[in-house]
C-alpha cells in the first residue's frame, strides 16, 4: 500500500463570484463552473474530481473573495 | 425647432458646451457627474469645435485650469460634484477676486465628507454664501430639467462675461443623472482667437498688444484702500446682479395663500406635490429661484405683501435656503423647512403632509 | 481500494488537514468587488500576514476613495477611510502619533497617483515609517472606468475612448520609480496577483514592508499591478492574460530598492 | 395621459436601455417624457431600476412612490415594487427564478417567460426587448412605429444592423405574454 | 494666578497648545500666523511634552494629517489663514461627517483670492455656514485678546471631544499679530497612550482591542436610510450645542437703547468707539458673540423684547454676520452694517459715526 | 593725453557704445526683492529672452505665490497671478487654449516643490508644451524664511531652528531630478545665476527652454540654484558664497535632460 | 492712566522691539498693555511702526487714529502721524534724514539725535534704546527699574549680557533728547 | 597711437540697493559702495576709477536691479 498526497477543496457555492480564476489557476484541471446559478446568479465554480488534487492551494490564493478551503493530508491508497 | 434628443441632465450639459462655443473643459470625474466628461471624449469636440477637453489630475488642478484659461479670455467650464467642489473653493474664490468668467456645474452628492453618491442640495450655503474664504459672491443657476441644463450652459457664459464672474450651475443627481426629452440649440461658433482678443483683449492675457499696457490677472493687493476699493467694485457688480438678474418661476401662484419655495429636483418633486394638494382643494403655490444667488427676495416679499399665509421650503438637506426665506419674509408669514437628506427623496405625499401640519395646520 | 470523491472528502477533510482557509482578519462580508477583482487577492494576502505576524491589535489601516473604499467592511482591523489621495497624510499623522502601530494606506492608482500624488511624495520623502500597498490596475474602477495616469499608451476608457493618446494625455506615470528616487524610501517592489504564484511572491514582499516598518526603516512602498475587468471590459480570465501580455511589459516586476539601496534602474 | 413606470430587475438585464426606449418612443409620438435611474455602486452586478413617465403634459416629479406600471424582473424587485402599483395598474413580471409570485387582487397582473422566448430567438441579448414587446402589447402607450423610431434613436448607429433583430424580439414578445390576471 | 507674558495672539494660541496637552500639530505656513508653527518649532514640544509639531506639504496634507490624527484618539490642530482654510474644507467636511474632534485656528486675512496680508473677518458665512460641502456645523470661537487666543485653546479641546466635532477658532491677523498681557494657564498632561484608549477606543482607531469590535472612522455611507440618520444624528448634536454652547459677553448694555454687535478685532474697536459715543450721551452697548457658532441669537432677541431701538453690524467684511443679526432681529428694530474691508481697519470715530447716522439718526 | 575719468566718459557714454542696458521688458518699478536677491537676476534675463527673441507679444507669464507673487508688476508682458502652487495648471490651460503663444510659468521652490508639487508632476507627466522657471533657494523667502522641501540637511530656517533634521523632516526634494524622468519632460537642467558667468550660461539655458517650447517638443524645466539672503540672515555676498559652497554640492549644475534623453545620473 | 503710542520708521531701527519693551515694562508695573505693529512684505526694507497702548484699565482698541505721543524715526513716518498727535501729546523724533521737521504747535515737540548717541556708545543697534531713553525722559510713563525689568524679559535669555549695553543706552537717551517746542 | 577697448558703467545710484554684489564681480575692482546712503537709505556702488574698465558687463550682468548700464568702445590711447 502505498502513500499519497491527497488534497481537496471546498468551495462557498453561495459566495462565489463565478470568476472562474480558480478554474485556470488550478494545475490539475479540476474545477469546473456549473451550469446552475447561485442565489447571486453566478455561476459558481464545482469541484468536479477531487483525485488529482494535491492540495497546492493555487486554487484558493488566486480566488479573489476566498471561498475556497483547501485540505491536504498524506493518504494510503 | 432644435433638435430634440434624450438626453441625461450631464450629457446635455457636456453637449451644451460644445454647443455655446466653449473652448475648454478641464475636469476630474466623479459620481454622478462623471458623464460629462465622458460624454464629451466621446464627442471628439477638438474636431467638432476646436473646444479642448481635458481630464485633470485633479479638482485643484481643474479649476486652477479654469483660472488659466478664463484669465486668458477664453469659455471655460468644469464640473464636479460635492467633495470635489469644496476642494476648488480656494480656486473659486481667487476667481472671483480676480473677476475671471467661467462656469461651474456642481452634480451635488449627499454629505458631509466623502458621503453618499445620492443626489443631494446639501450645497446650497456654500454656493451662495460664498464657501471659500473672502468677500465674493457666484451667481448661482439651478436648474430644474435637462432642458435647463442646456439651456442654462450659453446663459451661464453670457452672464459670467457681462459680469466677469465666475458662474455656478447648481444642479443635483436627479438632474444631472436623469433623462428627459432635450430640445438642442443651435451651435454658436466658438469666438476666433482675433473675436477673443477684440471682446476680451482690454483685461485679458491674450499677449501683449502693440499699442498698450500688459494685462495683468491678480486677485493680489497689497495695498488695503485699493484692496477695499475692489471688493467695493466687486459688491457693486453683485449689486447690479441683484437688480437685473434675479430669475424665478411661479407655478399655480395666482390664486395661492400658501407657498412652497423649492429649486432643482425639490421643486419638481414640489411641483407633484402641489397636484396633489390643489386636488385635496389647498390653494397653494410654487416659487422656483431659478438664480440662487442673487436669490428672489422681493417675490418672496410680494407674496407677503399680498397675504400669503405660509411657505414651505422644501430642499434635499438639512434646511438651508430657510435662511433666505426668512430673511425675506421675516415676521409676516409661517416659514417652515421640509427635507431629506443623504439621497433619501422626500415624496410628493411627504410634501403634501408637511404643508398640512407644519404650515396650515401648524 | 477505489477511491471515490465522497471517499476521499471523508479522509482529508479534516480540521487538521486544513492548509488554507480565509483568514479571520477578513470579515465575512461579501466582498463589494466585481467577480475576479484583483482587489480581494490583495486585501487576502495583507490581511493573512496581519494576522500571522500576530499583528492585528496593533494595527491602523487607511483605506482609499476608489472601489476599495469599503475596506474597512472587509479587513477586520482599525481602520480609517481617507478623502480621495490623502491616505498618505492620515497615515503620517497616525504613525507619528503611535509609533508602536503598523500603519498601513491601501490605495489605488487614480487615488495614489492622479489627486494623492503629492502626499504620497512627501510622505514617501519624509520617510515617513509607514507601508504604502498601492494597486494600480490602470484605470478608475470606482468611477465607471475612467483613464487614471497608469492608463496604458492606447488604452481605451470611458474617458480615453479612442485610446489613451499620449500626446494629448502624457505617458502611463510610475510613481513607483518616482518614490524609489526618494532618500525617505527604504523598500520598494512592483507585484502581481493575478496567478497564485504571483500572489505567493507579492506575500512574501509585503511581509517584508511591514517589516521595514517594525524595524522604523522608513517608508515601504508595494505597488500591486492587479486588473480591472469591469473597467477594462474583459472576464476576468482574459483581464488577467491582457495583464500579463500588457501591464507587465511596462510596470515591470521585482524589487526596485532593497534596504535603502536601487537594486534597478529606473530610467 | 400620463403613464408612470418602475422597471426593475438585475443589473445585467438591460432594463436602463429598456426604459430608454420607451422614453424615445414617447419623444417619438410628441410627448414629454422622464427616465431616472437609481444609481451608484450598488448597480455593480445588484440591482438595477428605471422610472420611466410618458405624459402629454409637463412632468413633473421624475421620481415616484406610485406607479401605473410596474415592469419586474427579479424576486428582490418584486418584493419592493409589487406595493407600489396603484390600484387598477399593471404588474408585468418574469416568473424566472420568482419564488414569491405577486398576490395583488386590485391590480393587472401579467408575465412574460421572456429568457426563454430570447434564447428562441437564439439572443439572449434580446432579453429586454422580448419584454418590452409584452408590455406594449398589455398597455400600447406607444405605437409600434414609434417604438421603432425610438429604438433607432437609441441605438448607436454602428448597432443599427442590429435593429431588425431588436424589432423582433420586441414583436415575439407580444406574442408570449400570459394573463395571470385582468382586473378590469 | 498663572505666568504673565507679552505675547502675540498667534504665540499664545502656540504656546496654550502646548499646555493643553495637545498631541499634535500639523501646519503650512501663511501669513500672518506663521508665527504659529515656528513659536511651536522654537519651543521643541517634542521634548517639552512629547507633542508631534511637523510642518507639511500644504493645507490639503495638514488638515488631513489631522484627520488621521483626530481618528486616532488623538488632540490634534492646526492654524491657517484664509486661503489655506479654502483649501482645507474638503478635509473639514469630512472631518465634521465622520464626528472628529480638532482644533482648528484660522486668523483671517482680506480676502478674495489672494488678496491681501492684512487682517480681516470675511471668513464668517465660511465659518458658520459650513464652507464646505454638505450640512454640517462647525463649533466656531472668536477671540477678542491674545488672552483668549490662550484661554480657548482648551475651551476648544474639551468642546471638540465633548461633541467630537471639529472647532474653529475665528481669529483675525489683528488678534493674531498684537500682543497683550497674557495669563498662561498651568500645563495640563498629555493624556498617555493609555489615557486615550480609556477616553476614546471605543470609538477611535486605537488599534483593536481584543473583545471589541474593530473601529471604523469614515464618513461614507451609502446607504441612504442610514445615511440620512447619520445626518440627523449630527443634527441633533448641534441643537444640543445651540442649547448649551451659545456663549456672549456684553460691554454697557444695562441702559442700552443700541447695539453693536461685533466680535474678536471690531468689537475690540467697537468697545472704543462705544467708550466715544457715551461720552457724547448715547446709551450704546457692545455685544460681543463669543461662539459665532452657535450664535447668541435668543440674546439679540431679548434686547429686542426689552425694547432695542436699533442694531449695527461691525465687521471688518462686506457685511456677514449681519444675516444672522437680521434672522434674529427681523423686522423688530433697526439693522444696520458697517465696516472695512480688505486690510482697512475701522476706526472708532467712524464707527460712531456710522451709529449716528445709520441707526440713530436714519 | 592723460585718460581722466570724464574724459572717459566723454569718449564711451554714447548710445552706440551701449553694451548693456536694463531691457524695457522690465518695467521702471523697483523690484520688492531685498537687496542681492537672485529673483532679480533671473526676471532681467528671462526678459531680456522675451525681448531679444521677439516674443514681447506673444508671451504670457504665470507668477506665483512666493517673493515674486509681484513679478507681473516687474515683468512687461501679459502676466497672470496664479494661487500658490499652482501656476503649472494655469499654464497648462493657457497653452492649450493658445498654442502659438509662449508659456512660462515662474516659480519658488515652496510653491513649486511643496503645495504645488502635484501640478508640477502631472504638467511635466502630461508633457505639457510649456517652460517652468523654478527658483530654487531652499527655504520660504516671502513669508519669513520657513523651512522648504528643497532646504539643506541641517540648515537653520524658521521653522527648523535648529537646523533641518532629516530624520523627521526628510531630505531635500529634487524635483528636477525627479521631473527629467518623466517621458513629458524634453529639456531639463540646473543654472545658477550668482555669478555673472553662472548667469551667462542660465540664460543660454533658458534660451534653450524657450526655443524647446516654440519648437513644440514638450516640457522645459529650469532651476535656478538662488539666494535668499534674508531668509539664510547673511549678507547678499556671504550668501553667494555660501551657495556655491553648499547649494551647489547638493545641487549640482548643469543640464540633466537634453533632447528628451537624459545626460546625467539622476539617482 | 492710558497712554496711546506709535512709534514710526525704518524697518531696521529697532521699532518693534522699542514698543516690546514698552508694552513689557507696562506690564512690570501691574498695567494692561496692547503693542500691535503693521505687518506684512512692505516691512521688508519699507517702514515699520507699531501702536503701544499702556493703560490702568482693560484695553479697548490696540489700532488707533489719534494718540498721546509719536515716535518718528523717519521722514515717511513724520509726515505720516505728525497729525495723528492728540492736541497737547508729544511727538519725539530723531531729526537725522529729515528735511521737513515738524509744524504743529499745539503738541509737545522734542528731538533725540539717537544714532550719533548710538555710535558714541560705540554700537548702533542700541540706538532704539537710545530713543526709548528719550521718551522715558519726556514722559515718564514708566519707572527705570520697570523698563529695566521689561528689558529683561524681553529679551531671550541668551542675550542677556547685552543687557548692561542696553541699559546704559536708555540711561544716555534721556540725557541727549532736547526740547524743540513746549506748550505746557 | 594705440587702441584699446575702453569701459565705462553708469550706476544708478537712486535704484541701487547696496547689495555689493557688483563689487565683487568686478574682475578690475574699481567699483565700491559709497559712504553716503541714497533716498532708500543703502549706500549705493560707485564706478570711482574707470580707466581700468573693459566694460565686460559683469557687473551689470550680476546687479539684481538692473541698475548698471554698460558702454564700450575701442578708443585711442
Ligand atoms: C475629491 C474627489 N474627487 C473625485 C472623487 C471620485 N472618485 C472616487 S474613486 C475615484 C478613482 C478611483 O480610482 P483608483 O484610485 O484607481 O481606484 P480603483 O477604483 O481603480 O481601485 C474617483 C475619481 C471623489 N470621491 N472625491
Ligand atoms: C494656499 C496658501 N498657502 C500658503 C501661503 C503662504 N505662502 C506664501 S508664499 C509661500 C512660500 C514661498 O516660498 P517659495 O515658493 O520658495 O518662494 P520664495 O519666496 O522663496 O521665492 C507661502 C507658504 C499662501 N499664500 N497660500
Ligand atoms: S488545491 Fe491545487 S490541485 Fe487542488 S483543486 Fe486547488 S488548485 Fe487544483
Ligand atoms: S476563484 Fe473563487 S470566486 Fe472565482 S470562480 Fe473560483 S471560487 Fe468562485
Ligand atoms: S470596477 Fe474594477 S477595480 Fe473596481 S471592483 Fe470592479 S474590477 Fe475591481
Ligand atoms: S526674502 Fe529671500 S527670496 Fe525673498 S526677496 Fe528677500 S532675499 Fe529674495
Ligand atoms: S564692465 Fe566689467 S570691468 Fe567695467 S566695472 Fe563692470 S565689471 Fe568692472
Ligand atoms: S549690484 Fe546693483 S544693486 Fe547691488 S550694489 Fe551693485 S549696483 Fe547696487
Ligand atoms: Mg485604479
Ligand atoms: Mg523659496
Amino acid at each position: 500500500m502505498a502513500k499519497k498526497v491527497q488534497g481537496y477543496i471546498e468551495i462557498d457555492k453561495e459566495k462565489c463570484k463565478g470568476c472562474e480564476l480558480c478554474v485556470v489557476a488550478c494545475p490539475k484541471d479540476i474545477i469546473r463552473m456549473s451550469k446552475d446559478v447561485n442565489g447571486k446568479g453566478y455561476h459558481y465554480a464545482e469541484f468536479f474530481n477531487p483525485e488529482p488534487c494535491v492540495g497546492c492551494a493555487d486554487c484558493a490564493v488566486v480566488c479573489p473573495d476566498g471561498v475556497i478551503t483547501v485540505y491536504r493530508a498524506r493518504i494510503e491508497v | 425647432m432644435g433638435e430634440l434628443r434624450l438626453m441625461k441632465g450631464n450629457e446635455a450639459f457636456a453637449e451644451a458646451l460644445i454647443r455655446a462655443g466653449a473652448d475648454g473643459y478641464f475636469g476630474y470625474p466623479i459620481t454622478p457627474q462623471s458623464e460629462v466628461i465622458e460624454y464629451l471624449m466621446a464627442e471628439k469636440p477638438h474636431e467638432r469645435t476646436g473646444m479642448v477637453v481635458l481630464q485633470a489630475e485633479s479638482e485643484l488642478a481643474s479649476i486652477n485650469m479654469l483660472y488659466g484659461g478664463a484669465g486668458a479670455g477664453k469659455k471655460v467650464a468644469t464640473s464636479s460634484s460635492s467633495p470635489g467642489i469644496s476642494l476648488m473653493l480656494e480656486g473659486i474664490s481667487y476667481m472671483a477676486g480676480a473677476e475671471l468668467p467661467c462656469v461651474i456645474l456642481n452634480v451635488q452628492r449627499g454629505g458631509p465628507g466623502l458621503g453618499t453618491i445620492q443626489p443631494s442640495q446639501s450645497d446650497y450655503f456654500q454656493a451662495t454664501k460664498g464657501g471659500g474664504h473672502g468677500d465674493y459672491r457666484l451667481l448661482v443657476l439651478a436648474p430644474a430639467s435637462v432642458q435647463e441644463m442646456s439651456d442654462f450652459v450659453p446663459l451661464a457664459f453670457d452672464l459670467a462675461f457681462k459680469y466677469r464672474n465666475p458662474v455656478m450651475i447648481l444642479s443635483d443627481g436627479v438632474i444631472g443623472q436623469m433623462m428627459e426629452k432635450v430640445e438642442l440649440f443651435d451651435p454658436i461658433p466658438r469666438w476666433t482667437d482675433e473675436e477673443v482678443i477684440e471682446k476680451n483683449g482690454d483685461w485679458a492675457t491674450v499677449g501683449k498688444r502693440p499699442g498698450r499696457e500688459r494685462n495683468i490677472i491678480t486677485s493680489l493687493d497689497l495695498d488695503p484702500y485699493s484692496m477695499e476699493r475692489h471688493n467695493h467694485d466687486l459688491f457693486a457688480k453683485y449689486k447690479k446682479m441683484e437688480e437685473e438678474e434675479v430669475r424665478w418661476e411661479e407655478l399655480n401662484t395666482e390664486d395661492a395663500e400658501y407657498f412652497i419655495v423649492a429649486y432643482g429636483s425639490a421643486s419638481r418633486i414640489s411641483q407633484k406635490a402641489i397636484d396633489l394638494a390643489r386636488a385635496e382643494g389647498i390653494k397653494v403655490g410654487l416659487i422656483r429661484p431659478i438664480t440662487l444667488y442673487p436669490f428672489p427676495y422681493k417675490v418672496l416679499q410680494e407674496k407677503v405683501q399680498k397675504g400669503a399665509k405660509g411657505f414651505l421650503t422644501v430642499e434635499l438637506n438639512m434646511g438651508q435656503m430657510i435662511e433666505d426665506v426668512q430673511l425675506a419674509v421675516k415676521d409676516n408669514a409661517k416659514v417652515e423647512f421640509f427635507g431629506h437628506v443623504g439621497g433619501v427623496i422626500p415624496t410628493p405625499e411627504e410634501v403634501v403632509e408637511a404643508l398640512k401640519t407644519k404650515i396650515i395646520g401648524g | 481500494m477505489e477511491l471515490t470523491a465522497d471517499k476521499i472528502k471523508e479522509l482529508v477533510v479534516k480540521p487538521e488537514n486544513k492548509v488554507y482557509a480565509k483568514t479571520p482578519l477578513l470579515t465575512d462580508k461579501t466582498l463589494s468587488y466585481c467577480p475576479g477583482c484583483g482587489h480581494g487577492v490583495a486585501h487576502r494576502i495583507l490581511m493573512e500576514l496581519v494576522e500571522e505576524m500576530g499583528l492585528e491589535n496593533d494595527t491602523i489601516g487607511i483605506a482609499p476613495v476608489g472601489c476599495s473604499v469599503l475596506a474597512y467592511e472587509f479587513m477586520n482591523v482599525d481602520m480609517q477611510e481617507a478623502a480621495h489621495g490623502r491616505a498618505p497624510a492620515l497615515a503620517t499623522a497616525i504613525k507619528r502619533l503611535w509609533p508602536g502601530k503598523f500603519v498601513f494606506t491601501y490605495q489605488g492608482d487614480g487615488d495614489l497617483a492622479a489627486i494623492g500624488g503629492n502626499e504620497t511624495l512627501h510622505a514617501c520623502n519624509r520617510g515617513e515609517n509607514i507601508t504604502i500597498i498601492f494597486i494600480n490596475n490602470g484605470i478608475y474602477g470606482m468611477t465607471g472606468g475612467q483613464m487614471a495616469p497608469t492608463t496604458l499608451p492606447g488604452m481605451r476608457t470611458s474617458t480615453s475612448p479612442y485610446g489613451r493618446d499620449t500626446h494629448m494625455m502624457g505617458n502611463p506615470l510610475k510613481m513607483t520609480e518616482i518614490v524609489a528616487m526618494l532618500p525617505g524610501t527604504y523598500f520598494v517592489t512592483r507585484q502581481a496577483v493575478h496567478t497564485a504564484k504571483h500572489a505567493r511572491k507579492a506575500k512574501k514582499a509585503i511581509k517584508k514592508a511591514i517589516e521595514v516598518q517594525l524595524e522604523g526603516k522608513g517608508t515601504s512602498f508595494v505597488e500591486i499591478v492587479s486588473n480591472c475587468n469591469s473597467g477594462w471590459k474583459m472576464t476576468p480570465v482574459k483581464a488577467n492574460q491582457w495583464l500579463e501580455e500588457n501591464m507587465l511589459d511596462y510596470y515591470h516586476l521585482g524589487d526596485i530598492k532593497v534596504d535603502g539601496k536601487l537594486v534597478k534602474e529606473i530610467v | 395621459m400620463t403613464e408612470e413606470i418602475i422597471i426593475a430587475g438585475f443589473g445585467g438585464q438591460g432594463v436602463l436601455s429598456m426604459g430608454k426606449i420607451l422614453a424615445y418612443s414617447g419623444i417619438m409620438q410628441g410627448q414629454e417624457v422622464s427616465w431616472m435611474p437609481s444609481y451608484g455602486p450598488e448597480m455593480r452586478g445588484g440591482t438595477a431600476n428605471v422610472t420611466v413617465i410618458l405624459s402629454d403634459e409637463r412632468i413633473s416629479s421624475p421620481i415616484l412612490t406610485k406607479f401605473d406600471t410596474a415592469i419586474i424582473l427579479n424576486q428582490q424587485s418584486l418584493d419592493k415594487f409589487e406595493k407600489a402599483v396603484k390600484p387598477g395598474g399593471i404588474l408585468l413580471y418574469d416568473p424566472n427564478g420568482i419564488t414569491r409570485h405577486p398576490e395583488r387582487d386590485d391590480i393587472n397582473i401579467y408575465k412574460i417567460d421572456a429568457s426563454h422566448v430570447a434564447s428562441e430567438l437564439g439572443n439572449p441579448k434580446v432579453y429586454n426587448m422580448v419584454v418590452l414587446g409584452a408590455y406594449l402589447k398589455v398597455n400600447p402607450i406607444v405605437s409600434m412605429d414609434n417604438v421603432k423610431e425610438g429604438l433607432k434613436k437609441s441605438l448607436p448607429e454602428r448597432y443599427h444592423h442590429l435593429l431588425p433583430l431588436n424589432e423582433s424580439a420586441i414583436e415575439e414578445g407580444t406574442k408570449h405574454v400570459e394573463v395571470v390576471r385582468e382586473i378590469k
